[in-house]
């Protein structure tokens, strides 16, 4: 997907949409401008883009300013199906957006957590999956857990070439990968291919609704892209050393606690699995010490978190979640220990961006293609010509937000940053649902 | 050398006799205050107002260099009020403060005090937390120690030390006169209400003034004591300080001050000797009670 | 607390101090661009109705929970730090009993207590609201009020009665300490998610001149209660002698003691009147945003710190008229500024006050 | 009774020997006491009676330990040892609200008024634990002290020094005391008001109520009181009739300024 | 009348002594769980560098604090503030230029490193003069509520998207708004170290711990050589403000802290003197903040909410306030104890425990204790939870010393504010120099 040098505009260019249904229209039209707060005419459509903890009471809010004739698209951060509860409101006028589980094992991994927590895995826990499956993988092909062995060996166990490992048979391809042999994870999430900058080289989005009868998040539609180079790119080591009987560390840095922890418990749950599976095999006499450490959310917490990693001698990390924290706790901790750190869930452009001499990976895909596809469904089947953008005061937001608001066609009213943790968002909406400044 | 404020000999040295040597104008009674106006304090047209109650009235008076001058008058006449306008605490509503020679109406107390017009408080306050030494040191004037980067900039520190043990003599000798010498270290909150105005005095006293506003300051006092303070005040005027002093007790004030000024309700009564003052029938009338 | 008394006192402030003079002068011209706005169309009539509205409402909670602070601001002498957890102790403890009593036999008992800890039972899907489940809300706010009294005498005797003797900023010190421990038990015991508490309470459109307001059954509720509530303590105070034994206290605790006001049985008083306003203005704060959290009272807790200040520590009318000044500033500040500084805005204009009139608008006894 | 303050030195002219026992009609009995603040002890076996309707007056030096005392009685201090009797019922350590009701009235040294209350807010406070009004006893302080009906609403911080002493006085004599502690009433105040304060509290003790004084102002204090008694350093020194301690030459000496 | 000695008795170098025992008991004790945890020489180093570095910061503001509030009484809550303002003012003027196509969003001035420490100070102690020339006339509490309240206000500021990006001299500069700052500069070590001429030393240093960390030691070095900075800087802020306090200037402030009146009637321009205190203690306090988060990276707005603030002050609480060397030991005693202790100990417990999952909520934990009287999921929930019950423990323990030892562990040991040590011992000398009279017993 897009190629990090291209700054703001390669996005367009990046991706092709290989398949296209934006004809739902039967929940899109009757436009009644009514008294949503204002006399004048607001937006036809609102974009939110925020995390679940926010996000009721910025709901509740929104739900009592106005009768709920907008349209309104939220991103990957909001699908907690827990929200119409929590709101009071069916939010049927809500749609969303999120990386899906497009990858070719997706089924595989779904059973697999499914059978283990008698639950349905949640949004980015098959990305978690896979970051831990794969660094895995490479701790098993490097011999050794050592950072930049590890580092060396990531694209060597995910891009094709090699026995193809899927969840099922992880056992399998860790024990081939400490033989000494090349092997090719099919992830849960995508074909995980990194490419040049350690991102995923495709990608794939569903598009959701809730369903506020049973309480879940219903998939309406999937969008697939493919970046310029499909099968990944990017520096790996020649050779693949290998090694038996030896215990694999790997950190995992996700947030149990703060904004994140609705979504956080069960990616942690996810990045739990492949350990446990190998503990309970012993492939080739290898075991896996997985170190939990908890980033409240918050990058000084998270830091602080992954410096305690770095002292119980982690080569590589499974984290961390949101790129508020990702950004730094990379910067700051993962780096300059020459430490891999992989994110299923951080999308932010920047993280793209980082002058990370290669060690930064991740499983979810950048935002730069996110932006994109809600611009379209907002476009397309929503059918919104005037929208305002809503998005949490962070580096995800704003950055979700300015793709959006860079690709997307109608006019933008109003595009407003929110705080998180804030005890009353009306006034943010009201200034969302207001009539553009003349 | 605190001996000799007990005995009536007038010969005797101040206690705080000016130093030879290195005292740079900081020792208590250093050659006495300067010579200037005959009337250091003038006060002309003072007025103030708390909403409905006119506590100083368009009072006007002057006080003679050298002098112990008593202002009295009947509880409420604006005694303390006149205090506070005239250190700055209080900003006049109308009428001028005149400090030899400057006006000085509408200064800051500080700026005021630093000028040598200085003042004791009614109620004593003292620093609670900081030992008696600690509040006496507090006091003096133009201490260099005082410029955060003197004190804090090597090489400039020596000076400040200097002159520091140089004020904690000076510091000793006072709190040896006025007999607080055992509480030195002792915290000025743990004093006994007449430790307390005992400390306030001395306080006052090292910031070498050439005028002390006291208010009350033998409220409280043991008798004992009180009489040794009197003549201690008496020798510092002889040096030519001038003392403007509050006190209801009418004997002190006869026995002791030069000149008397009556307050009433705001306004100057009356002012002159102790002798005329005795004689005034509207003092009597209004203050004395006709038990003189 | 007489209003006539306040009044005159404001006109001789008005003339002697430039600064408020100042102050009315950025309110006016503020005002002006608002009238512009609203003459030009960029401000509507109605949207700015609305904006006042939600402050209002915003003001009823912040000066309800305010009063309790102001006493025990001032008779205890000391800015309580626990006060916005004694929040939101009141919201969780009144909320549990509302799911208790509206989702009993519907839910797991345990997950109703817990107020639905990680999104096992919703106040939504549970219908709870005033129309809807009206004896779970008033059994809510009065057990949220109770167990309010409850805490705050509890951690009176604790924690504040050993220093009593202490200096205000001894005690405030040891209340940081207080709020600390009881927002983090909370969010031990409770989890630290959001949750939201209420079903959507029906609502009336009022046409306002060039379009509609919006007013929900919770709003009624909070201005009832408020009002109610307030009117209750004022009552209470003018009538008995506990008003003048409060002030008597606020000035000068050891005479208070000499004089034969019996303290302890004062400060109780004082905790128990003052807890149960904030346990209700808690709950009801809850019921009328619809959701709950941890932290929720300490992040209201320095806007009710901007009102008490605001109205005068100490007055009880101060608190009230502060809350309504902080809740409305902070409310209506958007059409001025940009969202993300109406917080901002109404501490900005805490200080502006403090520094205008530092004893506050209804220049309640200060202690100092 | 029990101390011999003889054992100080020699001057014990007057010594405690020759008061009469008045143990039985003692109203309030201070017994042995030892008291301070926090760990540090300020009074050493101090013992004091004042009888029925008797007018007492202590003198001392300052820091001498005289405002101790009074606070001791009104159980204000750290009680480290000793007892205090009023009215033959033991009240050591009884909470001040208690005390108050037994009928002891207090005018601290400092600090004795509401500063942010009105005049008659002030006084109000001073009938607090009375469950009506009483408004005679008003009447008797308005007019023992007409200021205070002047500047009934003015708040009483804003006073002058002397004023806000009358005002403590009043405030106290609201619940008409059976007993009267007054620490340095006449400090502040102008002479004409010195006598008329030491007229009110003599009238105040012809009325009934017994009076317990500290004083500086010790020769007059003394001229008018019953007995006196002369603390030093925490301790008992002199105990005898007011004018017997007045010329006393050695008390004159050494308390008296002469 | 019992006279306090604690002055008279001080034992040169006897504070000193305690905060170095404090310091080896508290390492020790790190290395020992260290041990337990079963961390790699690498892993106990790290742990080393991590704990002096919240030790170094923590002790360095807590002595700031103590300026404003052991000294002058000057009851400061909005410590966060002035670091922000410290740090993000250091990342505008220190970042380089901005270039398209890099992870930061904004660029900076491209100035020095020293250079944007140097401002970060000063925009810190301006920011104080702001708050300062109108709050100081308030009360010590409503000064509080001031800064808690600036405090929040920096915060926002930085939030919103307002400052997100600006020009200023025809940079594209700005604050990065929510997203945060990237601090994109040349690592403020290696810029030490070159300007001394150490760092090629420094690298051949590294190298040769080769021998002991086979791989990557440099974070590592890196990390200890920091935390020595650091505590160079405490020793620098220690000596300074010992200075401050023991002098004329340091009396005024403590009088001010008394009764402010006095002060001036006495001459003392008050306002002055506080403003002075004021700012060196904000400039202080903005350094600290620099110190803080200069090498990590990136910061964010939200990382500055006034909890830090309340850390320093437990800090200051437990070490006493008035004592400059409670200060430290406070600083260390919290930054050791309570602030990174509850997750080694946490870590401690889990290695030693066999690998048991913890309840994922307080309902899930009680209910088995309730149901079948069995503790141990309430007691593992409670484990899993430390670092909420961190922070009670915390508040606890802040009552804890409010009630107990409200003069913290040094507090009592009120340092004389004079330049010289005011004692009964040296008047006797005084004395005997000027008359060699006697005590002055009364007539
Ligand atoms: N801040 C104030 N507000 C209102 N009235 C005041 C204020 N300060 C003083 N007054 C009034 O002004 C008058 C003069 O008071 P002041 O304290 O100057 O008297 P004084 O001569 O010092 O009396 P005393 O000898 O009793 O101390 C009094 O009637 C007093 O009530
Ligand atoms: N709150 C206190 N804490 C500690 N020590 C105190 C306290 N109050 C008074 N003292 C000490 O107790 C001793 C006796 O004080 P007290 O006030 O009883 O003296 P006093 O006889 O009333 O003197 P004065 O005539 O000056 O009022 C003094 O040495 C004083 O320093
Ligand atoms: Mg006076
Ligand atoms: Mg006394």
């Amino acid at each position: 997907i897009g190629s990090p040098d291209g700054g703001g505009g390669g996005g367009d260019d990046g991706g092709e949409m290989t398949e296209t249904d934006s004809g739902g229209g039967d929940d899109g039209g009757e436009m009644t401008e009514t008294d949503s707060g204002g006399g004048a005419e607001g937006p036809d459509g609102l974009v939110v883009i925020g995390y679940p903890e926010s996000g009721i009471q910025l709901f509740r809010d929104y739900y009592s300013a106005s009768d709920g004739n907008e349209e309104i698209l939220v991103s990957d951060g909001l699908r907690d199906p827990a929200m119409p509860g929590q709101v009071g409101n069916d939010m049927a006028n809500v749609t969303g957006t999120a990386p899906a589980a497009g990858g070719p094992s997706q089924e595989a991994f779904n059973e697999l957590f499914q059978e283990e927590y008698d639950a349905s895995p949640g949004v980015f826990t098959a990305q978690s999956y896979d970051s831990v499956a794969i660094q895995l993988l490479a701790n098993a092909a490097a011999g050794e857990n050592d950072g930049t062995a590890i580092r060396d060996q990531m694209r060597n166990v995910a891009n094709p070439g090699g026995m193809e490992v899927t969840p099922d048979n992880l056992i399998a391809g860790i024990e081939a990968a400490a033989n000494g042999e090349d092997v090719n994870y099919q992830g849960a999430s995508s074909v995980t291919n990194f490419n040049e900058a350690g991102d995923p080289a495709s990608a794939a989005y569903n598009i959701w609704e809730f369903n506020a009868d049973d309480g879940s998040v219903e998939n309406v539609e999937k969008q697939s892209f493919e970046g310029a180079n499909p099968e990944g790119a990017g520096p790996s080591a020649d050779s693949i050393p290998g090694g038996t009987d030896r215990e694999m560390s790997v950190g995992i840095l996700l947030p149990e606690t703060g904004g994140l922890a609705s979504v956080g418990g069960p990616m942690i749950q996810a990045a739990q699995l492949p350990a446990m599976q190998v503990n309970d095999a012993n492939p080739a006499g290898l075991s896996v010490n997985a170190q939990l450490e908890d980033t409240q959310t918050s990058p000084s917490a998270g830091t602080a978190a992954a410096e305690s990693l770095v002292s119980a001698g982690v080569p590589s990390v499974c984290g961390s979640a949101s790129s508020g924290v990702n950004v730094p706790v990379s910067q700051q901790v993962f780096i300059p220990n020459e430490i891999v750190g992989c994110s299923p869930s951080s999308t932010a452009l920047s993280v793209t961006n980082l002058d990370d001499n290669d060690y930064i990976f991740r499983t979810a895909p950048s935002d730069l293609l996110q932006g994109r596809v809600m611009a379209q469904v907002m476009a397309n089947r929503l059918g919104a010509d005037t929208v305002s953008v809503l998005h949490v005061n962070n580096d995800y937001g704003q950055q979700l937000a300015g793709r959006f608001v860079e690709t997307f066609e109608g006019e933008v009213y109003h595009q407003v940053a929110f705080n998180k943790g804030a005890s009353s968002y009306s006034s943010v909406i009201s200034t969302a649902l207001s009539p553009p400044d003349s | 050398m605190s001996d000799a404020a007990g005995a009536e000999d007038e010969s005797a040295a101040p206690p705080t006799a000016p130093d030879a040597a290195g005292s740079d104008g900081l020792n208590l009674g250093s050659g006495g205050p300067g010579i200037g106006e005959e009337y250091p304090l003038q006060v002309e047209g003072l007025r103030k107002d708390f909403g409905g109650i006119t506590a100083v009235d368009d009072a006007s008076f002057r006080v003679e260099r050298g002098t112990l001058t008593g202002l009295i008058g009947p509880n409420g006449a604006g005694k303390s009020t006149a205090f506070n306008l005239i250190t700055g605490m209080l900003e006049p509503d109308a009428g001028t403060v005149t400090f030899d020679g400057e006006d000085i109406t509408g200064l800051k107390p500080h700026a005021i005090a630093n000028r040598g017009l200085v003042r004791t408080f009614q109620i004593a306050r003292e620093l609670q937390d900081m030992t008696v030494l600690e509040n006496m040191m507090l006091a003096p004037k133009g201490q260099r120690g005082e410029s955060l980067w003197r004190s804090v900039v090597p090489g400039v520190r020596g000076d400040v030390i200097d002159q520091e043990s140089d004020l904690l003599d000076r510091v000793w000798e006072v709190l040896e006169f006025f007999d607080i010498d055992h509480l030195a270290e002792e915290y000025a909150g743990n004093l006994s209400g007449g430790q307390r105005k005992l400390l306030e005095l001395a306080r006052a006293l090292l910031t070498d003034p050439d005028m002390l506003l006291l208010d009350e300051p033998f409220a409280g006092v043991n008798p004992s004591l009180e009489k040794r303070l009197l003549e201690h005040i008496h020798e510092l005027r002889e040096q030519g300080y001038t003392f403007l002093l509050v006190e209801h007790d009418m004997d002190l004030i006869m026995e002791n001050c030069e000149r008397v000024i009556v307050l009433h309700q705001g306004r100057v009564l009356t002012e002159g000797t102790p002798a005329e003052i005795q004689a005034d029938e509207e003092v009597i009338e209004a203050y004395l009670g006709g038990n003189v | 607390m007489g209003i006539a008394e306040t009044y005159t006192r404001g006109r001789q402030v008005a003339v002697a101090r430039p600064g408020s003079v100042l102050l009315g002068l950025v309110v006016a011209v503020l005002l002006f661009d608002l009238g512009v706005g609203l003459a030009t169309g960029d401000n509507s009539f109605s949207g700015v109705g609305s904006l006042m509205w939600d402050g209002l409402m915003r003001g009823l909670v912040i000066g309800l929970a305010g009063i309790g602070l102001s006493m025990t601001y001032s008779i205890l002498n000391f800015a309580n730090f626990a006060h916005g957890d004694y929040i939101t102790a009141g919201a969780f403890s009144g909320w549990a009993t509302s799911y208790l009593i509206a989702g009993f036999g519907r839910a797991d008992v345990g997950a109703l207590l817990l107020v639905g800890a990680s999104g096992s039972v919703f106040g939504g899907t549970l219908g709870i609201g005033v129309t809807g489940t009206p004896l779970a809300v008033v059994a809510g706010a009065v057990v949220a009020g109770l167990s309010t009294v409850a805490l705050t005498l509890f951690v009176d005797r604790t924690v504040f009665k050993p220093i009593r003797d202490e200096s205000g900023i001894t005690l405030l010190i040891t209340s940081v300490g207080v709020a600390f421990a009881l927002r983090y038990i909370i969010q031990f015991v409770f989890s630290s998610s959001v949750r939201g508490t209420t079903d959507q309470p029906p609502s009336v459109s009022l046409y306002f001149v060039d379009g509609f307001v919006r007013i929900n059954a919770h709003d009624i509720a909070l201005a009832v209660v408020a009002g109610g509530l307030m009117l209750g303590v004022h009552l209470l105070l003018q009538l008995t002698k506990l008003g003048k034994a409060m002030r008597a206290m606020a000035d000068n605790e050891d005479l208070a003691q000499i004089t034969g006001i019996p303290t302890e049985q004062v400060v109780r008083a004082v905790w128990v009147i003052g807890g149960g306003l904030t346990g209700v203005a808690g709950y009801m704060f809850v019921l009328w945003k619809g959701t709950l959290g941890f932290n929720d009272g300490w992040l209201l807790l320095l806007l009710i710190f901007a009102a008490v200040i605001l109205g005068g520590i100490g007055s009880i009318y101060g608190a009230i008229v502060g809350g309504l000044a902080i809740g409305l500033t902070a409310s209506m500040s958007v059409i001025w500024i940009p969202s993300a500084f109406s917080r901002a805005a109404a501490f900005f204009v805490m200080i502006v006050i403090l520094l205008v009139k530092p004893e506050g608008i209804f220049s309640g006894r200060s202690t100092a | 009774m029990s101390t011999d303050d003889a054992a100080d030195g020699g001057h014990a002219a007057v010594s405690q020997e020759t008061v009469p026992d008045r143990e039985s009609e003692a109203l309030l009995e201070v017994r042995g006491l030892d008291a301070g603040y926090g760990d540090l002890q300020i009074l050493t076996d101090v013992d004091l009676d004042v009888g029925d309707e008797e007018y007492v007056t202590i003198v001392g030096p300052n820091g001498a330990g005289k405002s101790t005392v009074m606070k001791s009685v009104f159980g204000l201090t750290n009680l480290m040892d000793g007892t205090v009797t009023f009215d033959d019922e033991d009240i050591t350590g009884l909470r001040p609200e208690e005390i108050i009701r037994e009928g002891i009235g207090y005018v601290p040294q400092n600090n004795n008024i509401f500063r942010s209350l009105t005049v008659r807010e002030n006084l109000e406070m001073g009938a607090y634990i009375l469950d009506t009004f009483p408004d005679e006893a008003l009447e008797a302080v308005y007019d023992r002290f007409p200021i205070l009906e002047e500047r009934e609403s003015q708040k009483a911080g804003t006073m002058s020094g002397g004023q806000q002493q009358m005002l403590a006085m009043g405030r106290a004599l609201m619940l008409e005391p059976a007993l009267l502690l007054l620490d340095e009433p006449s400090a502040g105040l102008a002479p004409d008001l010195v006598d008329e304060m030491f007229d009110r509290i003599d009238a105040i003790n012809a009325d009934g109520t017994a009076v317990l004084m500290v004083e500086q102002n010790a020769k007059e204090a003394l001229r008018r009181c019953d007995r006196g008694y002369v603390l030093a350093n925490g301790r008992n020194r002199y105990m005898d009739d007011g004018d017997a301690l007045l010329n006393d030459e050695q008390v004159r000496q050494d308390f008296l300024g002469g | 009348m019992s006279v306090h000695n604690d002055i008279a008795d001080r034992i040169p170098g006897g504070d000193a002594g305690l905060i170095v025992a404090v310091l080896l008991v508290t390492y020790a004790a790190y290395v020992l769980a260290g041990v337990g945890l079963g961390f790699t020489l690498r892993g106990q180093l790290n742990t080393i560098a991590t704990l002096t570095f919240f030790i170094g910061v923590f002790a360095m503001l807590s002595l700031a604090l103590n300026l404003h509030w052991g000294y002058t009484g000057l009851f400061n809550i909005g410590i966060v503030g002035f670091m922000a303002v410290g740090i993000y003012v250091m990342g505008l003027v220190s970042k380089p230029l901005y270039e398209a196509g890099g992870a930061a969003q904004v660029g900076g001035l491209g100035l020095p490193i020293v250079v944007g420490m140097i401002a970060g100070t000063v925009a810190a102690a301006l920011l104080g003069l702001v708050v300062a020339l109108p709050a100081l006339r308030l009360r010590a509490d409503y000064l509080a509520i001031v800064t808690i309240a600036m405090s929040e206000i920096v915060r926002f500021s930085f939030l919103s998207g307002e400052f997100q990006q600006f020009r200023l001299f025809g940079r594209r500069v700005g604050f990065g708004g929510g997203g945060g700052l990237i601090l994109d500069y040349t690592d403020p070590l290696e810029v030490f170290l070159s300007f001394v001429g150490l760092w090629d030393a420094y690298l051949g240093f590294v190298d040769a711990f080769k021998l002991f960390i086979p791989n990557n030691p440099k974070p590592i070095i890196d990390g200890l050589v920091y935390g020595v900075v650091l505590l160079t800087f405490v020793a620098a802020y220690y000596w300074l403000l010992k200075r401050t306090g023991e002098s004329p200037f340091g009396r005024v402030l403590k009088a001010i802290r008394e009764d402010e009146d006095v002060a001036n009637s006495l001459g003392k321009n008050t306002n002055r003197f506080k403003i002075k205190a004021f700012m060196l203690g904000c400039g202080l306090m903005g350094l600290a903040g620099v110190l803080w988060f200069m090498r990590s990276g990136a910061v964010t707005p939200n990382t500055f909410r006034p909890r830090i603030t309340f850390f320093v002050w437990i800090a200051l609480i437990i070490g006493g306030a008035g004592s400059n060397t409670g200060s430290i030991l406070g600083g260390a005693v919290f930054a050791a104890l309570l602030y990174q202790g509850p997750r080694t100990l946490k870590n401690l417990i889990e290695a030693v425990l066999p690998n048991a999952t913890a309840p994922s909520g307080f309902g899930p934990a009680v209910a088995p204790l309730i149901a079948k009287l069995d503790p141990a999921p309430l007691l593992l929930y409670t484990l899993d939870s430390i670092r909420q019950l961190q922070l009670v423990f915390m508040g606890l323990v802040l009552i804890w010393l409010m009630h107990n030892r409200p003069e913290g562990m040094l507090g009592h040991r009120k340092e004389t504010a004079a330049g010289i040590p005011l004692t009964a011992q040296r008047a006797r000398e005084g004395q005997a120099a000027t008359d060699g009279g006697g005590g002055g017993d009364d007539e």
